[in-house]
């Protein structure tokens, strides 16, 4: 209890993360003198901005006791199509944001048609969704690489949502602010509206939930759809953040994603789950992402690291759940 | 009922999706013949009956994802609209994917065009392809990527870089630069010049990457420094005359990303830069090097003036890199050019398939920063 | 259509697989008809032929495991990173030609080992024992060859004889291989113990422990099948297309449970076909090489595939609907 | 009597192969509990889904508070008062109890879920139904029997003017029925009318005012509860009568050799220090409530779930057994309460599951003797006289009391001589109960011995030998058929509440 009320309304499981974070960053900071800078902490944020958004959305299917997979080539694809708008057909750089959200929409739609109307096991069905999305930007743009339209250009304002430079060259990550505010309103959601209770309750027993007459179709699809939307957001900000999208990759994205959230206390049999955990289980993948390389660790350790400590942070629930 | 289902379900679907795919993808055909090959259709029918035109190639290039290509596929089309022939490319989705890569070489063999012009992913693995093309009396030209030990008789000709050149003419560009700051160095104060490559894999990048490393070296040496190189174990046991990293007063650091994405080499960026002894950075692809940019974005460290920050420089074009050399992020980069090697492998095939002989055509990697940026033989090599 | 069902000899092949057959002779016909004939060569199915054999190996393992209920969707790094390894070894510390290929094997099936172990003995979920062992996979590969892509040796070479799995002079002795594969693959699914305990446990989990048998071991085994059947693919990979690469092999994932999938293996374990497998590969692969005969790229093939895979599935899941 | 609420008339229901329901009759009055009887498959269930609109019907009128209705969905139902509380519990195990009491109408402020008043709201609710649950504990937290009474406060809380208990007590201590029926007595006294769906015939007399009894699709007929015997009930049910008196002595000679010796067994809470003998031949029937202990000993017995001390004796060795395997090899077979989850597996046929615990015995060097496996699926199929068209049937294809049969076959098969059932006639009907009694009492002459878990007193009065009541976890008492009676075993199981 005293636990619980030092930490508000923190959950154990985020507060074991949180604890993690703490320790990598000690670590880090102690192995390597540039790791504990200003712009390394940047770096970080920057890093993690398109999977945080990616982890957001992915918690909902998630907690209804099914999975995305196709949000990874599902972002390269959108901000595909919207740089593909902007860059070769002239729209404004708002309209190709609103065209890379609303595929990512669009796509949830169709997984949420496909998951909860035709019933086909989310697995799959999102397998196929990634496989068609992967094939679907490079289809419509030709199949050649787009670059938005940089910082330092006219129309590449957007990119200052995620990153402002002040006059003396001063990098203030602003991205981190809007991540914040939409972890809370996400957290909202989930915690505190209908969707999010639903989302529960599907996950938790989806038949009790239909006979308590909850319209079960509409609210299993809409947490496809918030996948979507958030893999759309993701695709903005993969764009803002990086210079050149390029079509064929995106692939292995969403594991990043999905693993932070199973690392932040997500149950990937469903009805458990919060948003803040999501959040602090990818800062754990990212910090592992950019950490290591600062500790003089080749890059592929990294992946060798994350695949440990997913399977840790599961075995760490099945131990409990053995007491 | 329940197998009645699933036979009119299945049948129906694949019929559909065939449908389709016949219908859709004959719509893309169209889109890409507007981009890539429009020229080439109004010239046919201008021109329709000279003597030398009306012959077929198969061109496969290591993938369509960065702009590079982009401008190879013009360099392509300019050729086919003089020359009055007709040419097919065709790349896998990912330049790692060497199965789908060698697929579609096997798959253009029964094409049965009058040549290839092939961008080979992986050298080694075409091999097998090679002799299939050279069985069926196939001439091949290799562009981009020039094939050792190609079957007898398969590979007429090569039209590419000299990658080695190209990156040792990274490392005489950047040099000067940084000349003053190597002199100053000590074993106690060592300087730092970084090398972001792509994945260790191709052959020709291992020859860019080691091209750019043996130069430097062999300059620094020239002013009585000792080096060290330092980071991916295959670039350090690679290079020659180095010494241990404590004895050394200039380190080069390479770092190798896990994959060939923007964010993960400019993670590998970020470890160097932020090192505080790091004079300058390269950028051996369009992707690393937009690693390199992307990672100044936070850090804020790179200018043209070494005693303001670190250097620099990178490698092929994009909009990024020309936009980082035009706001003074990068001293320059080293451009190849696809558009001629685009050009001259369709020049190249064409005479194979009139019966000249051809040869060799090394193309050249040319250093380009603010000032010869529009010169004409430098900018129409500079895609977007 | 009741009647062609009750024909005893539809019964005893399957109507499903016959419509499966039905289905990619239809495909064939329809790529040979647009391709104007171009397709029907012999050349073309034997080059077809060769480069699905791999994926072939990868289906047939990752039936194993999907007939257990569970998913693995390491195969295809975990492919690389037999080859990588094992292919280092060889070109650079001149290990023979023989350990290398059963080295290959061998770290197959210790990852088939590691995956079962975890999924059998911890109740870790599958799907999160993919994603952990396919970033081992690619890591373990990329920091023992240093990042580089490897090389195994061409045909001509002194050690160039492997490639005969695949075919000697146009013979195709791989689809020898693996039809035989495939079929010790369906004796061992269908008349073992193996199998049984397998099939019986992806049904019902519980009541088969219950019944005093060892279900953990049994569950394990399936991946360790896998495992084995993903080293080999990856020998059949090289053999193919000679050089991997550190960090791919993600997209073979997608084709191998596709093809497995389309063959009638149910998603939610218990049922499996083997020869079902067998022909889904084929469709795959007959699906890649139309695509590409008629000049699309790649992604048409995403694409479609995705499409018919959904097609599949639910046409799985609206009978078994209709039954209950 | 009060007023007629709800008439259902000339109701008739097909399904592809299947007559479900045939001109069924229904009559419900305000302000009273009517029992509706029936065998399994008799179609009490399916006729109140047609009610609530789960199913619809293809002919016949529903007539409600004096208006013809016709619900699409439950929702509908719900709205018009008419409420279910399930067979099987439809909680939400991660959501809280208020959560769960409003899901579907939660109260909001704006977009937000008003939690707080939904806690208030549940918290008088409970007060009114004199029940002690905190609204904000997780569901899955609370007992079986609490979420029972969740699923009752919430139907009460849809201002229900018909509620339909569909078999409510199934899960329930003998407390939380009484506990329950006080409920449904105040239910009463506010005009509200339930249909009460049961097998226990014992709860019919003591709640229920009218009975209407279903057999086979089609309305028997209506007898008022005081006026008829338990008898007259079974006989409308099943048309014969079957009912038959408790065993009075036991029929195991004392000298009988003891082939299980279970010492100190120790497995959590609900296992404490359990000690008993099982002779050869015997029927040792296992008494107590619901959460008594009773299935967890067996299972902890059994190598199912781990133990934390205890020796186990077969037939005087001492043996150690840590998984089922171990169990399977010592002769001992578990025949579980939930077959579908524990017994069968549904998707393989009567051969492959009898042969699943011995596969051994069934192999031709490496590949499985599929004759073998069939010839002896047959015997047992004669010999149990399990119906079923053939041994490649699946078994998902046959009813409860069949699939029954083939979990015993899979335990002959394997040559078990220690047979645990738990609760081995749930969910299986009249007929096919006494079936199984008859197999049970076959098998003991034969040589084996048995282990019975029942919830039932009659079904433990009548088949045991020996009865162990356990309560709470401990071992409460063993009492000889002869001395048993229901009092003296339900103050045994009662011992430790007290």
């Amino acid at each position: 209890m005293v636990k619980k009320r030092a930490f508000g309304k923190l959950k154990g499981r985020e507060v074991m993360v949180l604890g993690i974070i703490a320790a990598m960053i000690i670590l880090f900071s102690f192995l390597s003198p540039t790791f504990r800078t200003y712009p390394t902490l940047v770096s970080v944020l920057d890093n993690s901005y398109y999977i945080t958004l990616m982890a957001l959305g992915v918690t909902f299917p998630l907690i209804t006791g099914g999975v995305d997979l196709s949000i990874g080539t599902g972002l390269v694809s959108y901000a595909l199509i919207g740089g593909y708008l902007i860059v070769h057909q002239g729209v404004p750089v708002g309209v190709g944001i609103l065209a890379c959200i609303g595929m990512g929409v669009l796509i949830g739609v169709f997984n949420g048609v496909l998951v909860a109307v035709m019933d086909l096991p989310p697995f799959l069905a999102t397998l196929c969704t990634c496989m068609i999305t992967r094939g679907l930007g490079p289809a419509l743009c030709g199949g050649f690489g787009v670059s938005w339209p940089s910082a330092l250009s006219e129309s590449g304002a957007f990119r200052k949502i995620f990153k402002f430079t002040t006059a003396n060259g001063t990098v203030v990550p602003i991205g981190i602010i809007f991540i914040v505010v939409l972890v809370l309103i996400m957290s909202f959601v989930l915690n505190h509206t209908r969707v999010g209770r639903y989302t529960i309750a599907i996950g938790s027993n989806k038949e009790a939930t239909r006979l308590a007459g909850v319209n079960v179709k509409f609210y299993h699809m809409l947490a496809y759809i918030i996948s979507g939307l958030f893999a759309g957001l993701a695709g903005v900000a993969y764009a803002a953040t990086y210079a050149t999208i390029y079509p064929g990759s995106g692939a292995g994205f969403e594991l990043d994603a999905i693993g932070g959230a199973i690392v932040g206390g997500v149950s990937a049999s469903g009805g458990v789950g919060s948003i803040i955990g999501a959040f602090l289980g990818v800062i754990v993948i990212c910090l592992m992402k950019v950490g290591l390389p600062f500790i003089g660790l080749q890059a592929n350790w990294q992946q060798i690291f994350t695949g440990l400590v997913l399977i840790a942070a599961v075995l760490i629930d099945v131990v409990k759940k053995k007491k | 009922m329940k197998k009645k289902m699933l036979a009119i379900l299945l049948g129906a679907v694949m019929v559909l999706s065939l449908a389709a795919c016949g219908g859709g993808g004959g719509d893309a055909k169209d889109d890409t013949k507007k981009d890539d090959t429009k020229k080439e259709e109004t010239k046919k029918d201008d021109e329709g009956g000279s003597k030398d035109g009306g012959y077929h190639f198969e061109v496969i290039v290591k993938s369509f994802q960065s702009t590079y290509w982009q401008a190879a596929v013009i360099g392509i089309d300019n050729a086919c609209e003089e020359l009055g022939v007709t040419a097919n490319a065709n790349g896998p989705a990912n330049e790692s994917d060497i199965a789908d890569q060698i697929q579609m070489i096997d798959s253009a063999i029964e094409k049965k065009p009058d040549g290839i012009g092939l961008a080979a992913c992986d050298t080694n693995s075409v091999m097998d392809s090679l002799t299939k093309a050279a069985e069926a009396g196939i001439p091949v030209v290799c562009f981009d990527t020039g094939i050792d030990n190609a079957p007898e008789g398969s590979v007429y000709a090569t039209v590419a870089t000299d990658n080695e050149a190209a990156g040792a003419c990274a490392a005489e560009n950047m040099f000067p630069v940084i000349e003053d700051k190597i002199k100053a160095a000590t074993v106690d104060a060592k300087v730092r010049i970084g090398e972001v490559n792509q994945d260790a894999t191709g052959l020709n990048i291992q020859q860019r990457g080691n091209g750019f490393i043996v130069k430097m070296i062999e300059l620094c040496n020239g002013v009585d420094k000792k080096v060290a190189v330092v980071g991916n174990e295959f670039y350090v046991n690679a290079a020659e005359g180095t010494v241990a990293e404590s004895e050394a007063e200039v380190i080069i650091e390479v770092g190798v990303p896990a994959q060939t994405t923007v964010d993960l080499a400019s993670t590998e960026a970020q470890k160097i830069m932020a090192k505080d002894d790091t004079i300058a950075i390269w950028g051996s692809n369009q992707t690393t090097a937009e690693g390199v940019i992307t990672a100044n974005g936070t850090l804020n460290k790179l200018s043209t003036d070494p005693s303001k920050g670190i250097i620099g420089a990178g490698f092929d074009a994009g909009t990024p890199q020309k936009e980082a050399i035009k706001n003074g992020q990068f001293i320059g980069s080293v451009t190849q050019s696809p558009l001629m090697m685009g050009y001259e492998c369709i020049q190249t095939l064409n005479k194979i398939a009139k019966g000249e002989s051809v040869s060799d055509i090394p193309m050249d990697g040319y250093w380009y920063d603010m000032e010869n940026m529009e010169d004409d033989n430098i900018k129409p090599n500079l895609y977007d | 259509m009741e009647k062609i069902k009750q024909n005893a000899l539809v019964q005893k092949v399957g109507f499903n697989r016959i419509v499966l057959i039905f289905v990619l002779l239809l495909m064939y016909l329809m790529f040979g008809l647009l391709t104007g004939g171009a397709f029907f060569g012999f050349s073309r199915i034997a080059n077809a032929l060769n480069y699905a054999y791999f994926l072939g190996f990868l289906s047939l393992g990752v039936t194993f495991v999907i007939a257990t209920g569970g998913i693995d969707f390491s195969i295809g790094p975990v492919m690389f990173c037999c080859a990588l390894v094992s292919g280092y070894s060889l070109t650079m510390y001149g290990v023979p030609m023989v350990i290398s290929l059963v080295m290959s094997v061998l770290i197959g099936v210790l990852f088939g080992t590691f995956n079962g172990y975890l999924v059998a003995y911890w109740n870790v979920p599958p799907f999160i024992v993919s994603m952990a062992s396919m970033n081992i996979a690619k890591g373990i590969a990329a920091v023992f060859t240093k990042t580089q892509s490897v090389s195994w040796p061409q045909s001509s070479t002194e050690d160039g004889w492997y490639r005969n799995f695949v075919s000697v002079n146009g013979f195709p002795i791989g689809l020898i291989v693996f039809l035989l594969v495939a079929v010790v693959c369906a004796v061992v699914l269908n008349q073992t113990k193996w199998g049984r305990y397998i099939l019986c446990l992806g049904s019902n989990e519980e009541a088969v422990r219950l019944s005093g048998v060892n279900v953990k071991r049994w569950k394990m085994l399936a991946y360790i099948i896998c495992g084995t059947l993903v080293g080999i693919a990856s020998i059949y990979f090289v053999a193919a297309y000679t050089t991997v690469q550190p960090g791919y092999g993600d997209q073979y994932n997608n084709e191998a449970i596709a093809g497995c999938v389309m063959g009638g293996t149910s998603m939610v374990g218990g049922l499996a076909s083997i020869s079902g497998t067998v022909i889904g590969v084929f469709i795959i692969s007959l699906l890649q090489q139309g695509i590409l005969a008629l000049g699309f790229t790649k992604e048409y093939q995403y694409i479609i595939t995705g499409l018919i895979v959904i097609a599949a599935v639910y046409a799985d899941v609206s009978a078994r609907r209709r039954k209950n | 009597m009060g007023e007629v609420i709800l008439t259902m008339k000339d109701i008739d229901k097909s399904f592809p192969g299947v007559h479900a329901l045939d001109h069924v009759d229904l009559e419900v009055r305000k302000g009273e509990v009517l029992a509706l009887m029936g065998e399994n498959g008799a179609g009490k269930s399916t006729l109140m889904k047609v009610l609530t609109g789960i199913y619809k019907k293809d002919s016949g009128t529903i007539t409600y508070e004096g208006k013809e209705v016709e619900f699409k969905n439950t929702r509908e139902a719900q709205d018009a008062g008419i409420v279910i509380v399930h067979q099987e519990l439809n909680m939400l195990g991660h959501l809280t109890v208020a959560q769960n009491l409003f899901i579907g109408r939660e109260f909001k402020k704006g977009i937000r879920i008003d939690d707080k008043k939904m806690n208030e709201e549940a918290k008088k609710l409970f007060d009114r139904l004199n029940v002690n649950i905190d609204p904000k504990e997780t569901m899955s937290n609370l007992t079986v029997g609490k979420q029972q009474m969740c699923e009752i406060a919430k139907a009460v809380s849809f201002d229900a003017k018909v509620i339909i208990f569909d078999e409510p007590s199934a899960a329930l201590t003998e407390s939380e029925i009484e506990e329950m029926f006080k409920i449904i007595r105040d239910l009463k006294k506010k005009d509200i009318a339930m249909v009460y769906i049961s097998h226990r015939m014992d709860e019919i007399k003591v709640i229920t005012d009218r009975v209407t009894v279903m057999r086979d699709g089609t309305y028997v007929g209506t007898l008022i509860t005081e006026e008829c015997t338990k008898e007259d009930i079974i006989n409308m049910m099943v048309g014969r009568v079957i009912y038959e008196d408790p065993k009075t002595e036991s029929a195991v000679p004392k000298d009988a050799p003891v082939v299980l010796k279970v010492e100190h067994l120790n497995a959590g809470k609900m296992v404490q220090d359990v000690s008993f003998e099982l002779r050869k031949g015997e029927i040792l029937g296992f008494s107590g409530l619901m959460g008594a202990g009773r299935t967890e000993t067996a299972r902890a017995l059994f190598g199912a779930d781990p133990k934390e001390g205890g020796d186990i004796y077969v037939n005087g060795t001492k043996v150690t057994i840590n998984t089922p395997q171990d169990a399977v090899d010592c002769g001992l077979g578990y025949l579980s309460e939930d077959r579908k989850r524990y017994g069968i597996v549904v998707q393989k046929t009567v051969a492959q599951n009898t042969s699943m615990a011995f596969m051994k015995n069934f192999m031709k060097g490496i590949f499985i003797d599929k004759k073998k496996e069939k010839d002896v699926a047959r015997e047992y199929v004669d010999a149990l006289a399990t119906k079923t068209p053939s041994v490649e049937q699946l078994v998902v294809n046959l009813s409860g009391g069949n699939q029954q049969k083939v979990v015993v076959a899979k335990w002959l098969a394997r040559n078990s001589d220690i047979l645990i059932f738990d609760e081995p006639t749930r969910g299986i009907d009249v007929g096919a109960k006494n079936e199984i009694y008859k197999l049970m009492n076959k098998l003991v002459a034969e040589g084996k011995s048995i282990i019975m878990i029942s919830s039932e007193m009659t079904e433990i009065l009548r088949m045991s030998d020996r009865i162990v009541v356990m309560c709470e976890g401990k071992k409460t008492g063993e009492l000889d058929i002869a001395e048993a009676t229901q009092e003296s075993i339900m103050n045994l199981a009662t011992r430790e509440i007290a």
